[in-house]
């Protein structure tokens, strides 16, 4: 007869790498989360404000080649953004959903586990990205891409301070619409390409869902050109002077609230990946580093969407200079301070409605958006034309 | 594999998608597999597998002695364990002829009451869990957590304590038990508004739940779904009123119905229950003398005479019947559970065909099936 | 109208179910540091079984087979053997399989001497379900390494750090000893 | 219930009718319009000598419980469905069916419920080898010295007291 084996022979003892979770120290954790969204604030600086200054100082532009490397460098820089962006919120949603639902959410690595998404990108990359025999295999592996550039492009026309802003479109509202379908056709494709019924299922909803919300979305940016009169996100900001948009457009701001939910697929409006009816719905069959980049892309539109509700609806960068020059670069950091505080506070209020809700059925989602938002959209945009009219008029 | 799939796809009709939603599926509580053909959202047929959590318990409790017996039922509906035990006790008590002591019974009361609750917990977190919401689920079951703990501190296990016996219960309750179970009632007492505000009176919940998967009066009946899902379809059958057990006849409490027999109507039967368990706990804290008897005289070797007893208990998913046959000897002739999340799966096909998908999650949330009972 | 009211209505149950959420923010966290922190467990909690021996180290099973005959998944195999000198039994061979073990604690209960015992060890998980099998040597060496142990009979009982076996504290008791309930109860009431 | 073969006794708080296998389904039919509408169980039982079915009723409205059962022959476990009388007992039936191989005529779907398919036998009658119980040589008891049907006229006097 085998020996039993004792556990003081047997066992690995648990042994602790660095921070106890045992012995919080909250100090060390507010420092770490403090340094945590210092390295987001520089990479705003740098990818938004400093790189392009040192480029216009050295007048570097005007030459074929600076500006082929100006963009090259640009757009690392807006890649390790968005990497930043979701490293940050997926560790913030965790943290704060261990909050709520009295646990402590990740602890181990780091300072209450300020490195654990590092560490769980990691190990996507290290995984194996594995595609079964009857997927559409060109769309199956170009939909994470898709989806993944499509929230990457909107990051160049996010205006974080006076002057700040990678490609100051004279379109940018309507540039901000075009892109942001465009992530519908990634979870769409992906969806259908990847020869699962669940994933089927997923796709089609998340595109009846992700269709039909781009309409009140668009509704509410046209009256917002509509009243600011420019279709350029600078003028749009600008134009909030002494009155931040949310106060004469609220009904656009409240069709914008609820659409930009339901296109981050968060939780009241998560059907295309509900995990408990779909399995996971339009990424089920995705592994890896795919898996990675949808997931990428959810968390840089939860930094993105309410970005622009901030520019559109809450005066963007505005706030007290105490006596800063605007448009110096020393304005252009404090401004972008704000813009960040304000974004901030309302991923804090998205993620507080995805701890709470429950999630819709699909017909009342689509319920919703043509029946409660578009009618509301229309007339949010007649409210916004008849008060430009108003203010043409005085 | 399990047998055939049963639905067979119509030829030449290809806007029909056949889906097998199970043995793996996060939302079936376990293992039911559900062969379901959908046409868009909308469910056309749904015909329901089970049995792949089947042990044959009531085989092996064939080749068992009577309090071996009890170990086993504990296993049958591992969410509300200690319950389980208490159909065939009576059973057995009944064709012995012992007498059990009312303190005896009042304990058995305040732990099946105290089980009930712990079981409507797990059910709201876990189906909150399938219409989307996180949160009640890690609140629930810290919640629950509690019930475990006092019932460790007494019976020595948590979830599966095989603490009932004939006659009464194992050993006396631990001397802190009362004034930790009145601890649990006031703190589950301020807990209770933040599950009305985040389940029943959120207008989401409502939006998926009012007017889904009615089931009828007369369907209910006939179907002999028993519990909360028969209770929300308007009859008030609780085998607590109908054949009175324990220490229920001394006790007062109502039987929460609700006529529309929808999906909203069994969550808020449910929720009901949980506040009339709260109600019957602190009644019977009262009564419970602190000390005094708590197992009857019961022989040493329990053989019950000759005959044949079904006894009916309500546990937290319904009617539990266990039918006992004696030949007089040690071991039981036969023993048969009749579990309520059993029969009350029959009603899937009834439910599921014209529901939408995401109602179909839903209802089966709102049957709360086990399978450690329905597979047995 | 009507609409303005239940929209109102909808946005105020929302708030509510905000407010419960944001309510547990300030709430202290009741997760567990498992391997780190070990959880105190009552002493009735059956976790795992042992032999306890005597203090001069003699079995206290008398070889009686209660055990082996109340087991449900019959996992208990007792040999035996007659006393050479004087009365009863000597074990030969006590074996317990764990891996089908039910840790219903029948057997426990069944015991007249208390020979076979509930312990708080919980940390008897291997990967390999053939080391699950316990003999006698491993569960007297499991009575040997246990502070304090439980059985119906004589209640929770504790070693002492110069290795004798003493009955624990009525505080340490659970219910079910007539004597120590009665102690307690007559604390309580003075 | 007239011209039924069956006896009735009163056991604990419940009516116990023991009925002939071939007037089962007319007795359920009778008892059925009496107004026991809620079925509790149906259970199948290996007697030794035989198998028997178990059916147990409860009526919502009047709170009366009864029980009826019915012996089978070994070789020749055929017994009417009554599924339409009560849904609910389609799948109990199905079950008996599984375990103990009793066919119910005019089931809708008497398939295997809770094993699969290709199972050999029915695993709860006695005979089924579990490994030593019951014992490998088991035999079939003698089927006992069957006692009287009541006298029609008894039974319907009976009824009406």
């Amino acid at each position: 007869m085998s020996r039993m084996p004792l556990p003081a022979d047997r066992l690995v003892q648990p042994r602790l790498v660095g921070y106890d979770p045992t012995h919080p120290r909250p100090w060390l954790e507010r420092i770490a989360y403090t340094l945590f969204f210092s390295a987001l604030w520089v990479m705003v600086i740098l990818a938004y404000g400093a790189v392009p200054a040192l480029f216009r100082h050295y007048g570097w532009l005007s030459t074929t080649a600076g500006f082929l490397i100006y963009a090259a460098v640009e757009a690392v820089l807006a890649f390790l953004l968005a990497a930043v962006v979701a490293l940050i919120l997926i560790v913030v949603l965790r943290k704060y959903l261990g909050k709520v639902q009295e646990r402590v959410g990740p602890m181990h690595y780091g300072p209450a586990g300020v490195f654990q998404t590092v560490f769980d990108a990691l190990k996507l990359l290290g995984k194996e990205d594995f595609a079964p025999k009857r997927v559409d295999w060109l769309i199956f592996r170009l939909a994470p891409a898709i989806v993944f550039v499509s929230a990457f492009l909107l990051m160049v026309a996010l205006p974080v301070a006076g002057g700040w802003v990678m490609a100051d479109l004279n379109v940018g509202l309507l540039y901000i619409v075009a892109v942001s379908t465009l992530g519908a056709y990634g979870v769409v494709l992906g969806g259908l390409s990847q020869g699962n019924k669940w994933g089927l299922l997923g796709g089609f909803r998340a595109g009846a869902q992700l269709v039909s919300y781009e309409v009140p979305l668009a509704l509410a940016l046209l009256s917002v050109g509509v009243y600011s009169g420019s279709l350029r996100l600078s003028d749009v900001v600008e134009h909030q002077y002494g009155l931040w948009h949310v106060v004469p457009l609220f009904l656009s701001f409240l069709v914008y609230l609820v659409a930009s939910i339901a296109e981050l697929k968060a939780t009241p409006f998560d059907l295309p990946e509900a995990e408990s009816e779909l399995v996971a719905g339009y990424n089920t069959e995705y592994s890896g580093m795919s898996f990675a980049f949808f997931f990428l892309a959810e968390f840089v539109e939860l930094f993105l969407l309410p970005g622009f509700m901030v520019v559109l609806f809450f005066g963007g960068w505005h706030g007290p200079l105490f006596g800063l020059e605007p448009g110096s670069f020393a304005a252009g950091v404090l401004q972008s301070l704000y813009f960040l505080v304000k974004v901030a506070v309302w991923v804090w209020i998205f993620l507080w409605i995805r701890a709470t809700l429950p999630r819709f059925r699909d017909d009342q989602l689509m319920d919703l958006a043509w029946k409660g938002l578009l009618p509301l959209a229309l007339v949010g945009l007649l409210v916004a034309a008849f008060l430009r009219m108003f203010l043409e008029v005085l | 594999m399990r047998g055939p799939t049963t639905v067979e796809p119509v030829p030449g009709r290809t806007d029909e998608l056949i889906i097998n939603m199970g043995p793996q599926h996060p939302a079936t509580h376990g293992v039911l597999k559900v062969v379901i053909g959908v046409e868009g959202e909308r469910i056309t047929r749904a015909v329901p597998h089970i049995g792949f959590l089947h042990r044959n318990h009531e085989k092996i409790e064939e080749a068992r002695t009577y309090p071996q017996i009890i170990t086993y039922t504990d296993r049958m509906d591992y969410v509300s364990g200690l319950q389980n035990e208490l159909p065939f006790i009576l059973a057995v008590e009944d064709l012995l002829g012992v007498e059990v002591p009312p303190r005896a019974k009042l304990i058995r009361t305040i732990f099946f009451e105290l089980f009930r609750i712990a079981s409507h917990l797990v059910w709201l977190g876990t189906g909150m869990l399938d219409l989307g919401a996180i949160t009640p689920f890690l609140y629930t079951f810290r919640d629950r957590e509690m019930i475990l703990e006092i019932t460790e501190k007494t019976a020595g296990a948590r979830m599966l304590p095989n603490y009932f016996t004939f006659g009464g219960v194992r050993r006396d309750v631990h001397p802190d038990f009362f004034k930790d179970v009145a601890h649990f009632l006031d703190f589950f007492e301020t807990r209770l508004p933040d599950y009305y505000a985040l389940v029943l009176d959120s207008p989401v919940f409502q939006a998926r739940a009012v007017g889904v998967g009615v089931l009828s009066r007369e369907r209910a009946i006939a179907r002999g779904a028993s519990g909360p899902v028969i209770r929300a379809s308007g009859v008030a059958y609780d085998v607590r009123k109908a054949e009175p057990y324990d220490a229920y006849p001394e006790l007062e409490f109502e039987v929460p119905t609700r006529p529309e027999g929808d999906v909203f109507a069994r969550f808020w039967v449910r929720f009901k229950e949980m506040e009339e368990s709260v109600k019957i706990i602190r009644q019977a804290l009262e009564k419970t003398p602190k000390t005094g008897p708590y197992k009857g005289k019961v022989p040493p070797r329990v053989k019950p005479k000759p005959g044949a007893r079904y006894r009916a208990v309500e546990i937290s998913r319904g009617h539990l019947g266990t039918y006992v046959v004696s030949d007089g000897s040690e071991r039981p002739l036969r023993v048969k559970h009749r579990s309520p999340s059993f029969a009350n799966l029959q009603l899937i096909p009834d439910l599921f065909v014209g529901a939408r998908f995401a109602d179909a999650i839903a209802i089966l949330s709102s049957l709360d099936p086990v399978f450690g009972e329905v597979d047995r | 109208m009507s609409l303005f009211a239940e929209v109102w209505e909808a946005v105020k149950a929302v708030g509510a179910g905000l407010g419960a959420v944001n309510k547990r923010i300030s709430e202290p966290a009741v997760t567990e540091f498992y391997p780190y922190k070990k959880p105190e467990i009552p002493p009735v909690s059956v976790q795992f079984l042992a032999l306890i021996q005597n203090e001069d180290g003699t079995d206290r099973c008398v070889a009686c087979l209660q055990c082996e005959r109340v087991c449900p998944s019959q996992v208990i195999t007792i040999e035996r053997k007659r006393n050479p000198e004087g009365k009863g039994f000597v074990l030969e061979r006590f074996d317990l399989d764990f891996a089908n073990c039910m840790h219903c604690a029948n057997c426990v209960e069944a015991c007249p001497v208390s020979a076979i015992v509930t312990v708080g060890a919980f940390e008897h998980a291997v990967y390999d379900i053939n080391l699950l099998k316990a003999d006698k040597a491993m569960l007297d060496h499991i009575g040997h390494e246990a502070k304090t142990w439980y059985s119906p009979k004589f209640g929770v009982e504790i070693r002492t750090p110069d290795g004798r076996i003493e009955k624990a504290p009525p505080e340490m008791q659970p219910g079910g000893l007539a004597e120590l309930l009665a102690e307690g109860e007559g604390g309580e009431a003075s | 219930m007239n011209g039924l073969r069956f006896r009735k006794t009163a056991e604990f708080d419940e009516e116990v009718y023991a009925v002939h296998p071939e007037d089962y389904r007319p007795l359920l039919e009778a008892l059925k319009a009496e107004g026991y509408d809620y079925p509790r169980s149906l259970s199948g039982v290996d007697m030794g000598y035989g198998l028997r079915v178990v059916v147990h009723l409860y009526g919502i409205e009047s709170g009366r419980k009864a029980t009826v059962y019915t012996d089978l022959p070994y070789d020749a476990p055929e017994l009417e469905s009554v599924t339409d009388l009560w849904p609910g007992l389609e799948w109990f039936e199905r079950e008996a069916y599984d375990l103990f191989g009793i066919r119910f005529k005019g089931h809708p779907d008497l398939r295997r419920i809770l094993l699969e398919e290709d199972w050999t036998i029915h695993p709860l009658l006695k005979r089924y080898d579990t490994g030593g119980y019951p014992l490998p040589d088991w035999q079939p008891a003698p089927w006992p010295e069957p006692a009287p049907w009541e006298e029609p006229e008894a039974a319907g006097e009976g009824g009406e007291a």
